[in-house]
């Protein structure tokens, strides 16, 4: 009993470094934002003051935030959808087994592996009305140019349309690697059964994909809801705004005017509003639903 | 100038991954009989041209100067952020760095006063533009020296103007009559080019045409000729968006937006120059060092077409350009015994030398006279002497960019609450108004009143 | 001295306790195995043996001393696990000398002790002339005796084998038990053996413990387990084919004890009798050996209905299951006839040999 | 009930390997046949060549006189049960039986109705709510025979499906199976590299061996008269001891000499012999099953003296393994007059029961 006692402690020891670390990275600074948004301080002018909820309370009245809200819940479920969509689609098309095909799907992924200020910076210039290849080809075409970036009804989706681009790999790769570990036999027992090509799908393929569907959604929402280089490389929030989302707004305000305490209170509630939504997402949807 | 561009961007964080994988490595030059005799001198500055060519060339500015320089560039946000930790350390981490000229306000509780200095080196301080020199005195005390201030100017293709018959616009008027007469007229050409993006660069549109319509952003004290930049007190702090001259500044922007080019609400900074430069426009507002932009570029449709006004004044207004751009200072936790070696980097980097070897490398600024003079400088940068002649007839100036902390929180107030305007989603009128009321709101929890 | 003693000992995962207060002994030089069907607490027991489990409570002492507290390393014992657990990327030389290269060995096992002993246990295990071969390239049956030849190459007093020759197909499952049992006569190391199947329990052990569901319910010699089991479950586990269980009625006429097969009464043998002078238990568990089950004509005199419930080729063997009452009679038929499911026929059934077990507990009801 | 034909079928899955070759075999309507062979034999290839999982190389497969090489394994109507179970992990019991009706889009009710019926009979009633992962291997493979025999399939495919369980439940589980076939009737194809269970299960046996099919029959056919030494050694509880041996040409009495022991041979037996040409391939051996031997403590010029190795008691019998010179022997005898081990015993055959391979495996005494 001793030698196990001995190797739990020994194992507790090993372990501490890393709780520590875990606290430090994680909790604390999450505590120190919490803090933060109770005070009012300018960065780099004097000491913080303290301030209650007013920052929560301005928050709370201030219609921009409001606005910055709903876009980026707006640009989280269009993204999401249209990745999930898309890279589902892929991730069948590429588990066909043909030549070439593993070629194919690893040019697929090539975007992950961008920079997203990259990425940006080439949607930028792809959509630029002056410069942009696909407005050339718009008008090569014999239309009317498009403002991608600033038509105040296309901006947010051209924004989509590029962190698509970049990320429905990634949907795409992972949605593989779970159909790839699908079991076989599984399928020859549905043959066995007489379930139809629809049939299969539907009853067997989506039902075992759901723990990595659902994980993946999850992981493209967090994601998405934290974008701010496509914002900042493409648009810097407009036209009128139609483009900020949240993290571009917290940046301006915390990064820009350098108004610490009021981007604190936004960073709090955003950290909230993800953490109720991704709850919220797993109790209802549920990663397995097992334990039932 | 200041908030660097896009692509300068990219460049510069793999520039800067290679500057500071050099400066780790650099050994003091065998030479020691440049400026720095051997020893180490470390900059903060900015990702700007004047500093990015000092890292294209470091090699030869160590040779020249006889030690290392270890140049750290970063990105507008991040150098303010570095430069206010900074000035909370007990001992500074910099012996030099970069200051904008509206930052001055901002930070002039910890820089060193250079004036001792400049008495005692005999710097010719004369040759400089006064706008400049005078930028950077607040309070008395001399905080900084130029080294690449440059007013945002009015740029005009000659051959179109002359094509149709119009005059150089020298109001707003003329520019909008010129504007509407070239719009259209030639496939892909518009009328004129401007910051419209939103945020930051319609911010600084706003302030500097609402200038040259007579009246800064904020209450600043008036004075012979222009506002009073080096004394700005907590009453100097309301907002004025709600004056006659910010209507007729707005309604100005609104006429405008008639005329520009596809795309120009998400314009900023270069693109509207690489449009210009391309044909895409007949007239810009551009910062006049990113003139080089073409000036240099043999395939530009501009090259060599161009001519420079002042900001074109509105009808209550002046022929006055907003002098902007970056000054050389010692933060004042700089220890004294490295405060003259700092001094003299500052010397020999703001020498007329200097500045002409910058406009070697595409940094068509030069902020002396004595280098706006010099032949092959003009041939190289066409702008120098129009910039020279703006200086000498004071029509630089830069109080249309208030020095106040808030400044960069005016700009972003300014520039989202104003793109709503342009972009159609809501009246110039309650643009203004809803800006003034944010602008309001911020002072107000700055605690100036 | 090597004996392997559990004393007392509990062991819990979770909340949930796989065994409470086990006590079992195997002497110095024995070979026990432990049998089982899977989850009844085997694995679990060898494993704290082993010392890669600690008990809960209680001691697991080996040669008289208490080794609770001793890591794995450190108890002199050798172990083959039921995957085998080899390199699969090393030579069958380099998995033998494996255990002999650990730092703390180093001392003990010189290189050229270490090639001699290496040697000595292929040639033990016949596998010398694989000695240089990678274990990808083995087949079970090799690979088997490289996974034992690891266990014992430290010549350890003690030796532990989890289901070892499970995997193999029955030939070789055939070849391995007898190779087990020589190696133990010729090294009599205290060996413990875990296994599932009483056929191999049966044929290798010198004693074996009969587990369920955490219970210790026999501990013995091979033919004494399976002459006579102790328990219902050990009756109705091993044997080749093991004996019926049956739960019949009971009835009391004129204090006799008799047995209702399927309407069919037969008297309890003279030897119970005394066990339910006073008592009528509400209910008994009887083990029937196949042999005592007889198939007659059906016009013989009060034959016990019988049904065919299934039937089977067992070696030359025809096997039956009859369906007596609610019951099923195994029964062995010594010629071959056809028989179909569901087939009437008469049975008679021999009691003398049978073995009572308490309905409750399921303990053997001993006279 | 269907009759399934296997004509000259071949699987290749690389030109020059053959998994299965020129299989001819038939499986009468409603009756049980069980391929018997070691891993890799070709058995499972062929298997999942009836059930439409692989193409058929070469060859046609028959059902009811019908060409089903082409037909998809949707459209065959077998039930297969797997070795692995091969259940829908993320169903619960009722989902997974439910699935092949569902398939058919069986109103729910019946649905629900089949269910409880086939889960009553399989003893599963209680279980039906769990997940398979919540199952042991046994409650796992009674649901996949349950998905099997749900739908009124005619034809089932069990595919080693007791391979993975511990042999009590092995034991339990084909006594179901058997039970169950005899009460639908259906043709039932299954494989099993046991041969326990294969003689315990099937009306019939085909023996595979390295893609080949060796012999076909029944138990008894299997175990006195295999066609060669594989199947001699494959089959049979006990495994069959083999020793070299010799035919004594003694014109007056033949004899078979086994090691030490002259084994007198009946006329009869030795005209076989002697009209077998085979002999003359030269080496001999003689292949006795545990069961054709007594054991003494006697030497007698037909015995064969050897020692006692190892003793396995084994329920009523015990197992003597025991080595001479010749090689290696086991007999089943009573467990109580087993001998020790380091016994010396001499070991009689019953001389009609020895078999004898030529050089090339075959069984020279092959009634046919």
């Amino acid at each position: 009993m001793k030698y196990f006692r001995e190797k739990r402690r020994i194992a507790f020891a090993m372990i501490s470094p890393s709780i520590l670390v875990i606290v430090a990275i994680n909790i604390f600074p999450i505590l120190f934002a919490v803090y933060i948004s109770l005070h009012l301080w300018s960065f780099g002018r004097g000491v913080p003051r303290f301030a209650g909820f007013l920052n929560y309370e301005e928050l709370y009245y201030d219609g921009r935030f409001g606005d910055a809200v709903l876009t980026s819940a707006k640009f989280v479920f269009f993204a999401v959808l249209l990745e999930f969509v898309v890279g589902f689609a892929l991730a069948f098309l590429f588990n066909v087994k043909v030549r070439g095909m593993a070629t194919l799907r690893q040019i697929a992924v090539l975007p992950i592996m961008v920079m997203p200020i990259v990425a940006g910076l080439v949607w930028f210039y792809m959509f630029n009305e002056n410069f942009g290849v696909i407005n050339w080809l718009i008008t090569l075409l014999g239309s009317e140019k498009v403002g991608f970036l600033t038509d105040l009804d296309v901006a947010l989706f051209s924004i989509v349309l590029a962190d698509a681009w970049q990320w429905t790999p990634f949907v795409m790769l992972v949605m593989f690697a779970a159909l790839q570990s699908l079991p076989e036999y599984v399928y020859e027992a549905a043959k066995m059964d007489g379930l139809n090509a629809w049939q299969t799908f539907w009853r067997v393929t989506i039902p075992m994909l759901r723990p990595s569907i659902m994980i993946v959604i999850l992981l493209r929402i967090v994601d998405s809801f934290k974008m701010i280089e496509l914002v900042f490389m493409m648009t810097q929030g407009g036209p009128a705004g139609r483009t900020e989302v949240l993290p571009w707004y917290l940046y301006v305000t915390g990064f820009q005017a350098l108004d610490l305490g009021f981007a604190a209170a936004m960073a709090v509630s955003m950290l909230i509003l993800v953490t109720i939504f991704t709850q919220l997402f797993l109790s209802r949807v549920g990663i397995g639903n097992d334990n039932k | 100038m200041h908030f660097e561009n896009k692509q300068s961007w990219i460049k510069k964080a793999a520039a800067m991954a290679v500057a500071g994988a050099v400066s780790s490595i650099a050994v003091a030059p065998a030479s020691a009989e440049g400026v720095l005799n051997g020893e180490t001198i470390r900059i903060l500055a900015i990702g700007d041209p004047v500093f990015q060519v000092m890292q294209r060339i470091h090699g030869d500015l160590e040779e020249m100067a006889g030690g290392t320089i270890e140049l750290d560039v970063r990105g507008f946000d991040v150098l303010r952020q570095q430069v206010l930790l900074n000035a909370q350390n007990d001992v500074s981490n910099y012996d030099l760095i970069s200051v904008d000229l509206p930052q001055f306000g901002e930070y002039k509780g910890f820089l060193v006063d250079l004036a001792g200095y400049v008495e005692s080196s005999g710097m010719d301080w004369q040759d400089f533009h006064e706008a400049a020199w005078t930028g950077a005195y607040h309070d008395q005390m001399q905080l900084g020296i130029p080294i690449q201030p440059h007013p945002e100017i009015f740029a005009y293709r000659v051959d179109l103007f002359e094509e149709a018959g119009l005059e150089p616009p020298r109001t707003t008027e003329q520019v909008l009559a010129a504007a509407k007469a070239l719009h259209g007229s030639k496939d892909g050409l518009s009328g004129i080019c401007w910051n419209g993006a939103r945020g930051t660069p319609l911010g600084q549109t706003i302030t500097m045409v609402m200038g040259s319509h007579g009246l800064p952003v904020i209450a600043m004290d008036a004075i012979e000729g222009g506002f009073d930049l080096g004394n700005v007190r907590p009453e100097n702090m309301h907002p004025q968006m709600e004056s006659d001259t910010a209507s007729e500044m707005a309604a100005y922007l609104m006429e405008l937006m008639k005329f520009s080019p596809p795309g120009i609400l998400n314009m900023a900074w270069d693109e509207r120059v690489r449009v210009f430069a391309q044909g895409g426009c007949a007239m810009t507002y551009i910062w006049s060092g990113r003139s080089a932009i073409y000036e240099l570029d043999e395939d530009a449709e501009a090259r060599g077409k161009v001519s420079y006004l002042p900001h074109p004044a509105g009808p209550n207004g002046l022929n006055v350009s907003t002098l902007g751009g970056w000054f050389l200072s010692i933060p004042d936790n700089l220890p004294e015994d490295r405060r003259d070696l700092a001094w003299s980097v500052t010397e020999w980097l703001t020498s007329p030398e200097m500045m002409a070897e910058y406009t070697k490398h595409g940094n068509c600024v030069a902020p002396r006279h004595s280098v706006s003079v010099d032949e092959e400088v003009v041939a190289r940068c066409p702008v120098i002497p129009f910039v020279d002649a703006m200086a000498t007839n004071g029509e630089i100036a830069g109080w249309q960019r208030p020095p106040v902390p808030e400044i960069q929180q005016i700009f972003d107030i300014l520039g989202a609450e104003f793109h709503e305007a342009l972009a159609g989603a809501e009246s110039p009128e309650d643009a203004l108004k809803e800006a003034q009321r944010q602008l309001d709101r911020t002072m107000r929890r700055a605690g100036y009143y | 001295m090597s004996e392997v003693r559990f004393s007392e000992v509990s062991k819990r995962f979770g909340g949930a306790s796989v065994f409470e207060r086990i006590d079992l002994t195997c002497p110095e030089h024995k070979y026990l195995c432990l049998l089982g069907p899977s989850g009844c607490g085997k694995t679990t027991l060898m494993r704290l043996a082993a010392g890669l489990e600690s008990p809960d409570e209680g001691d697991v002492m080996i040669g008289g001393r208490r080794v609770n507290d001793l890591p794995p390393a450190d108890r002199n014992i050798g172990m083959a696990f039921q995957n085998y657990a080899l390199y699969p990327m090393l030579s069958v030389r380099e998995n033998l000398t494996f255990p002999l290269r650990a730092p703390v060995r180093r001392r003990a096992w010189p290189e050229s002790k270490i090639n001699s002993r290496v040697d000595d246990i292929a040639q033990l295990l016949r596998i010398d002339w694989l000695l240089d071969r990678p274990i990808a390239t083995l087949s079970g049956g090799q690979q088997q005796r490289v996974a034992l030849g690891r266990a014992l190459i430290r010549n350890p007093p003690v030796l532990l084998l989890d289901e070892p020759i499970t995997h193999l197909d029955a030939r070789l499952r055939y070849e391995m038990r007898a190779e087990l049992k020589t190696l133990h006569a010729k090294l009599h190391t205290t060996t413990i053996h875990v296994t599932h199947d009483q056929q191999e329990a049966l044929a290798v052990a010198d004693l074996i413990a009969v587990m369920n569901a955490g219970r210790i319910e026999q501990v013995g010699p091979p033919v004494e387990v399976y002459r006579n089991p102790n328990t219902a479950f050990v009756a109705g586990f091993v044997g080749d084919p093991p004996m019926s269980v049956v739960r019949m009625p009971l009835r009391a006429t004129e204090g006799c004890l008799q047995i209702d097969f399927g309407g069919r009464l037969l008297d309890l043998p003279e030897k119970f009798s005394q066990a339910f002078v006073n008592t009528v238990p509400p209910a008994l568990l009887i083990g029937i050996r196949p042999s005592s089950v007889n198939l007659v004509p059906s016009g013989s005199p009060a034959p016990i209905p019988a049904r065919v419930y299934s039937h089977e080729m067992v070696g030359r063997e025809l096997q039956l299951m009859l369906s007596v009452g609610d019951s099923l009679l195994r029964y062995r038929s010594p010629d071959i006839r056809h028989f179909a499911v569901g087939d009437e026929v008469a049975c008679d059934v021999n009691l003398d040999n049978a073995r009572l077990f308490d309905a409750e507990t399921g303990v053997a009801i001993i006279i | 009930m269907p009759r399934i034909e296997f004509d000259n079928v071949s699987k290749r899955y690389a030109p020059s390997s053959a998994a299965v070759e020129n299989l001819s075999l038939t499986i009468e309507d409603g009756s049980f046949l069980c391929v018997l062979g070691p891993s890799g034999c070709g058995k499972s290839s062929t298997l999942r060549m009836l059930a439409g999982l692989e193409s058929i190389t070469e060859g046609e497969i028959r059902v009811d006189g019908k060409r089903y090489n082409e037909l998809k394994a949707q459209s065959r109507d077998f039930a297969m049960v797997f070795e692995n179970y091969a259940l829908y992990p993320h169903l619960d019991v009722y989902g997974n039986l439910a699935m092949p009706l569902a398939a058919r889009k069986m109103p729910r009710q019946e649905i629900a109705r089949r269910v409880e019926e086939i889960a009553n009979t399989l003893q599963i009633s209680d279980q039906l709510r769990k997940k398979p992962r919540q199952l042991s291997g046994g409650q796992r493979q009674r649901v996949g025979l349950g998905r099997a025999i749900i739908r009124d399939t005619r034809t089932f495919l069990m595919d080693e499906p007791l391979g993975h369980l511990e042999a009590y439940l092995r034991q339990q589980l084909r006594t179901e199976i058997r039970r169950l076939h005899e009460e639908l009737g259906a043709t039932t194809f299954y494989i099993t590299h046991d041969q326990e269970e294969a003689a315990a299960i099937s009306d019939r046996i085909a023996v595979m061996s390295e893609g080949r099919l060796q012999q076909t029959g029944d138990l008894l056919t299997l175990l006195d008269n295999p066609v060669n030494r594989f199947v001699a050694e494959f089959i049979g509880n006990l495994p069959i001891s083999i020793l070299p041996a010799s035919i004594a040409s003694n014109a007056a009495s033949p004899e078979l000499s086994v090691g030490d022991a002259r084994i007198p041979f009946s006329e009869r037996r030795a005209s076989e012999i002697a009209d077998s040409t085979r002999v003359a391939a030269g080496r001999l051996e003689a292949g006795v099953r545990p069961d054709a031997v007594t054991l003494h403590e006697e030497s007698a010029r037909h015995r064969l003296p050897l020692r006692v190795s190892v003793v396995e008691p084994v329920g009523d019998m015990a197992v003597i393994v025991a080595d001479g010179p010749a090689g290696r022997l086991r007999a089943a005898v009573p467990s109580d007059s087993a001998p020790s081990p380091g016994n010396s015993v001499h070991a009689e055959f019953d001389a009609s029961r020895i078999l004898l391979f030529d050089g090339d495996g075959r069984n020279i005494l092959r009634k046919t």
